[in-house]
């Protein structure tokens, strides 16, 4: 299989350059093509393709019998889902704001993550919940959140945060393919965000973490829309002399926590990022992971960096200030490296 | 059990009829020795946690699930053991469940309040209040899309008529016809407060507002709850929508059955006044008489069967083992 | 403004009518020269983010909130302008709100999504469809509670008919008979998406079903709306409970200023029909003239301080300063 | 002020033993007294006084209008008691069992905790949510679920987890007494846990520490129900000559931070325990915090103990599996202690 920092370095016959969007899409058209029990249901996906115009087409190809526009009942949609997927559907309900999962919490977490294991192991939730996160879009404190900690608390559910369009496609296939109650979170801000993507089939298996940098002195372990700031930070790094390995855990849950480890027990430091809230967030998994499993191999404590712990400002001045940036990646990854 | 002809057309019909309510009957009179047992149980500190006794209300789940095929889904309350014996279930596995033993129809996992038989179509009981009626629609838009002729049903008690996602999902089922029937238990309370304390307006009026049609029903008179059944499921079956059955009734025991002292929250008389003159086995017992379709022989060995039954079901599971413990981080992942 | 007397009662009557209808007038040119101009604040880039503009339906805010005192409160939405400007709010802050700064309204950190102001009882526009249904009737209950005789109103769009939550607070407003108002919008769309497509049944039974009492208004005419708000309004203030305004509207632009090419979703043809044939700042200003309560020498003077009103609004805004760094960290906590 | 160690050591004049229950009860009635804005809503409040019965009483003395019986609506009640503390009243919202918060959590998450700041500082919500937590009760897996690490994420939220009556009844009144919203758990299996409590007025103050019990060999920093695990584990570990000290923050937010800190720079080894799902829990939280602080002063990895990652089975023989106990609790310790 491609890795993802494979594909980004050549150009290979049969690989295209597309954006994290259209890889969606392609995604849900093939596996909706591959299998019939496949759909997806929510608010303003068919004609409209979503505000972000993520599933412009879908309805063409697939009819409003499977492309369903929903009324704006973000509880009753993830409970059908739930339902359709107990009994012989693979449903997709599309979440248009990660923040509004608030209203779904209790269909997600009471009903779908626990209907396997009460049902003694008889019942199965094939159901895909795709929703967005991240801020800086000017949408204020109800429209920017990234509150994938909620569900990677939850034991049942399977968690992607995607960083690339290869890896959202290959991993939405993986998602659409899994017995389990999987929630899908899209950086909205990297819609637009291009990479290459091969154009025959392949899944990319969850619990695997991608070096999408390789590096020797500071490890840096970032998620979804934080990676781009990764790399952005390594390249400056690399001009201070400092290389800093880059890796994308891809799955919070499962969490290949091997990868994280042995790259830290390499490098002997590292950083985390996540764009939730900092506190009681992801980064405080990834860095209690690293700390725990490279104790004796680090030389610094694990540095956390996420959203700042404040409801997310509606000016842009402020907004700015709330999400890590390459440049206060650099800073501290120079502390780290005490190079200041 | 063919869902079209009228009860008094031939003679094998009269038979038929006959059976019908007799299996009826015993179905009934199962649930009601199933949760005297559960009490008893209970009160001897041999079964973990609590139960919600379904007693009084054995009617509806009965005459409903009469009305249903093997292959039709439910969905079930905390108060759930009615439903799921009336929908096929086996009550040496069901106690297996309620005392935790693997046997049990979650392996021991579930419980009394999350008891599901995909066997029997039952897509399980709920803890949430309220938290079923998801499930159940998603169910049957599923069956719409697979082209299907199978029908769901969604039990819930009259205190769920105050959790949102009831009205939710009642609106998509009318928009996009789903064949779907949701069926309200009115027992008159939530827990210890009577509905009319926490419900306003007409409850007739609510699944109508959302364009589900409503059928007030007597919930104690399982002639009328089969017949009514009987037609709103094969109206959903033939793609003519879903149909909300508001069921009167009550339940003879506590909110659970630790809830013991109930003077505060409702009278003794409210509650003799129901067994004595209410009861749906008796109600069915003299109507049979009536219609001469038994007699006390039969009535004798009916009663002998069924406390077999529960008899040796209990044993069974007293009897049975525990879980391994490895099994309890198996199950969490399909 | 009293809420008892009759429009046509005395001379002095009839001058406090005129300047009444003609406050109103001046409100709804208001919104609409504010919204205009924050449309082109988008189009040339100078507004961060995006806004949905109310053009078409000023009628409603203006109508109800003519009906209401300066310590009513009101919640509404992310189309919300409209209310924050009939509810009292200045021009000037508004803006400078949504250009992020930090004499706005929430110093630049609510936006146009978010704007509250308390000074004038507005509890704040929500982002979150739906999402202010239990603020306001928790607000009505806080009225109720203190023994004050203020009135909470509820503003949200046909879309918002689609969350539960809605119907779990009507039924509470309506069990404890709570000072509350809620007007539905109806401007026929859920973002991109029919009303009708995604609402089954009759949209007026909604309410009744929860013991609010419904009436369906003309929302393009503001003295239907003003005289029914009137009414609930008075109702509701002398403690004789909630109700329900379904006001049929029509949004003039895009769902937001960014959604510009709306053929796939709805046709120019029944856009240019709402705008020319029932603009609600065009009917009243039909009725004032045939009334005799104006001329155009008062259009125009209305016109001009309305527009520089606006203009210099907009300018104190794009001048004034953005908020400092420091505050991004202050007002998460009291 | 008294500490609850002092407390729980002296039988002081005006100081009564009594249940967390009555504890909780008393600085309800002793509020509501003190402050007629002060009232309680929730599912089966009043006569019934809750299915724990930690309410009995309270509708006798301030009547159906401040003891309000809803209806089953979780989210509109915390929606309405949102509204309610914006408008000059000071709800207190009881959802009966904190797996509901699922309900709730838009009306918690997205309402209540970012009005404040959405408003710029002009719009207050002085709202407490009463909730429960904890397993063991053979109640399954949708009655038993520790979701504080869900709220702990979310800015503009505080959160308590108090462990003994007299920080219950001292906690409680500073929540009341607190502008913001606080979610306040309250661990189901320990109503009728007994301890010290002065009969006079009292608060607690948010974000500081207690000492539970002083030691010197390793640190356990332990929340709500799991305090009294550690303290027995504690028992037995002195047995073994091993010294525990135990830390239990009680809000964890704010967290005290530097007492945790210390103590475990002190020990030199730390075990942190809360009843939470263990994955992306509240102890990813605290143990990243301790591993960051002590960094240079810890001689092992920060170890978690929280409930496991599973779906609470119904079947006691599984049910006691899924959370620390004091054996488990003492294991770990003696192999961060080089005693195995
Ligand atoms: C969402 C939710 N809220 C509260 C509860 C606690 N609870 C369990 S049963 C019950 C009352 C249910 O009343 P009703 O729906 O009428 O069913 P009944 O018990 O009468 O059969 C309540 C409040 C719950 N299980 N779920
Ligand atoms: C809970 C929630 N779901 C979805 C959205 C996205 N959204 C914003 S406005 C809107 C449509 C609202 O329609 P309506 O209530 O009719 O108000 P209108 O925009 O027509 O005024 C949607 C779906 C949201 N903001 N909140
Ligand atoms: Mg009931
Ligand atoms: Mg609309």
């Amino acid at each position: 299989m491609l890795s993802s920092s494979t594909v980004s370095q050549h150009t290979t016959a049969g690989v295209r350059e597309i954006t994290l969007g259209q890889a969606i899409r392609e995604a849900l058209a093939e596996e909706m093509r591959r299998d019939p029990r496949v759909f997806i249901m929510g608010e303003d996906v068919a004609e409209a393709g979503t505000p972000f115009k993520v599933l412009s087409g879908l309805v063409e190809e697939f009819g409003t019998s499977r492309v369903i526009d929903t009324p704006i009942s973000e509880a009753g949609i993830a409970g059908l889902g739930v339902g359709g997927a107990m009994t012989g559907m693979r449903p997709i309900v599309d979440i248009m704001f990660g923040d509004f999962i608030g209203l779904a919490m209790d269909q997600i977490v009471n009903q779908a993550a626990k209907v396997h294991y009460m049902s003694g192991g008889k019942l199965k939730v094939p159901l895909v919940v795709r929703t967005t996160m991240g801020a800086t879009r000017r949408t204020a404190a109800q429209h920017s959140q990234s509150l994938q900690a909620w569900v990677s608390h939850v034991p049942g559910l399977k968690v992607v945060l995607p960083s690339t369009p290869y890896d959202a496609k290959g991993l939405l296939k993986t998602a659409i393919r899994d017995d389990n109650p999987v929630i899908f979170f899209e950086g909205k801000m990297m819609y637009q965000l291009k990479g290459l993507v091969p154009d025959t089939d392949y899944t990319i298996p969850f619990g695997v973490a991608d070096i999408k940098r390789p590096g020797v002195d500071i490890t840096i372990v970032a998620t979804s829309s934080m990676v781009q700031i990764a790399l952005a930070a390594a390249e400056l790094l690399e001009k201070l002399e400092i290389s800093a390995e880059i890796v994308d855990p891809r799955t919070t849950f499962p969490l290949d926590k091997d990868t994280l480890i042995a790259s830290a027990k390499k490098t002997s430091r590292a950083i985390v990022i996540d764009e939730g809230y900092e506190r009681y967030g992801v980064t405080a998994e990834l860095a209690s992971v690293i700390a725990e499993g490279a104790f004796y191999y680090l030389d610094a404590p694990v540095k956390r960096m996420g959203a700042m712990d404040v409801p997310v400002p509606f000016s842009p001045v402020l907004e700015d200030l709330t999400v890590p940036t390459a440049a206060s990646v650099v800073e501290v990854a120079k502390t780290l490296c005490g190079r200041v | 059990m063919s869902q079209t002809e009228s009860p008094k057309a031939t003679a094998t019909n009269k038979d038929e009829e006959q059976a019908r309510w007799l299996a009826m009957y015993e179905q009934m009179l199962t649930i009601r020795h199933f949760e005297e047992h559960v009490n008893q149980l209970y009160m001897t500190a041999r079964m973990p946690g609590l139960a919600h006794l379904y007693s009084g209300e054995e009617a509806i789940a009965v005459g409903v699930c009469a009305a249903l095929r093997r292959d039709d889904y439910i969905t079930s309350t905390h108060r759930g053991h009615g439903h799921c014996l009336a929908k096929g279930a086996r009550v040496d596995r069901m106690f297996a469940e309620l005392l935790g033993k693997e046997a049990g129809y979650c392996r021991g996992k579930g419980g009394s309040m999350h008891i599901a038989d995909q066997d029997t179509g039952n897509l399980g009981a709920n803890a949430i209040v309220g938290g079923s009626a998801g499930i159940a629609t998603g169910a049957a838009m599923s069956i719409k899309m697979r082209g299907s002729d199978q029908v769901a049903v969604c039990f819930f008690g009259d205190g769920a008529l105050g959790q949102g996602v009831l009205y939710e999902v009642m609106n998509m089922a009318a928009l996009w016809k789903f064949p779907i029937i949701y069926v309200c238990e009115n027992n008159e309370y939530n827990e210890y407060t009577h509905y009319r304390e926490t419900t306003a307006g007409d409850l007739s009026a609510r699944s109508a507002a959302f364009g589900v049609p409503c059928e007030t029903v007597d919930g104690q008179d399982i002639r009328a709850v089969y017949d009514t059944a009987q037609r709103l499921v094969a109206r959903a079956r033939q793609g003519e929508g879903p149909a909300f059955m508001l069921c009167n009734t009550y339940r003879y025991y506590g909110h659970h059955v630790g809830d013991i002292q109930r003077a505060y929250y409702r009278s003794k008389e409210e509650e003799e006044r129901w067994k004595t003159q209410r009861d749906p086995i008796q109600l069915l017992a003299d109507w049979l008489v009536e219609q001469g379709m038994t007699d006390h022989t039969l009535f004798e060995r009916i009663e002998q069967k069924v406390q077999a039954e529960v008899e040796a079901g209990e044993q069974f599971a007293l009897n049975a083992p525990f879980p391994d413990p490895g099994e309890v981080e198996e199950d969490v992942y399909a």
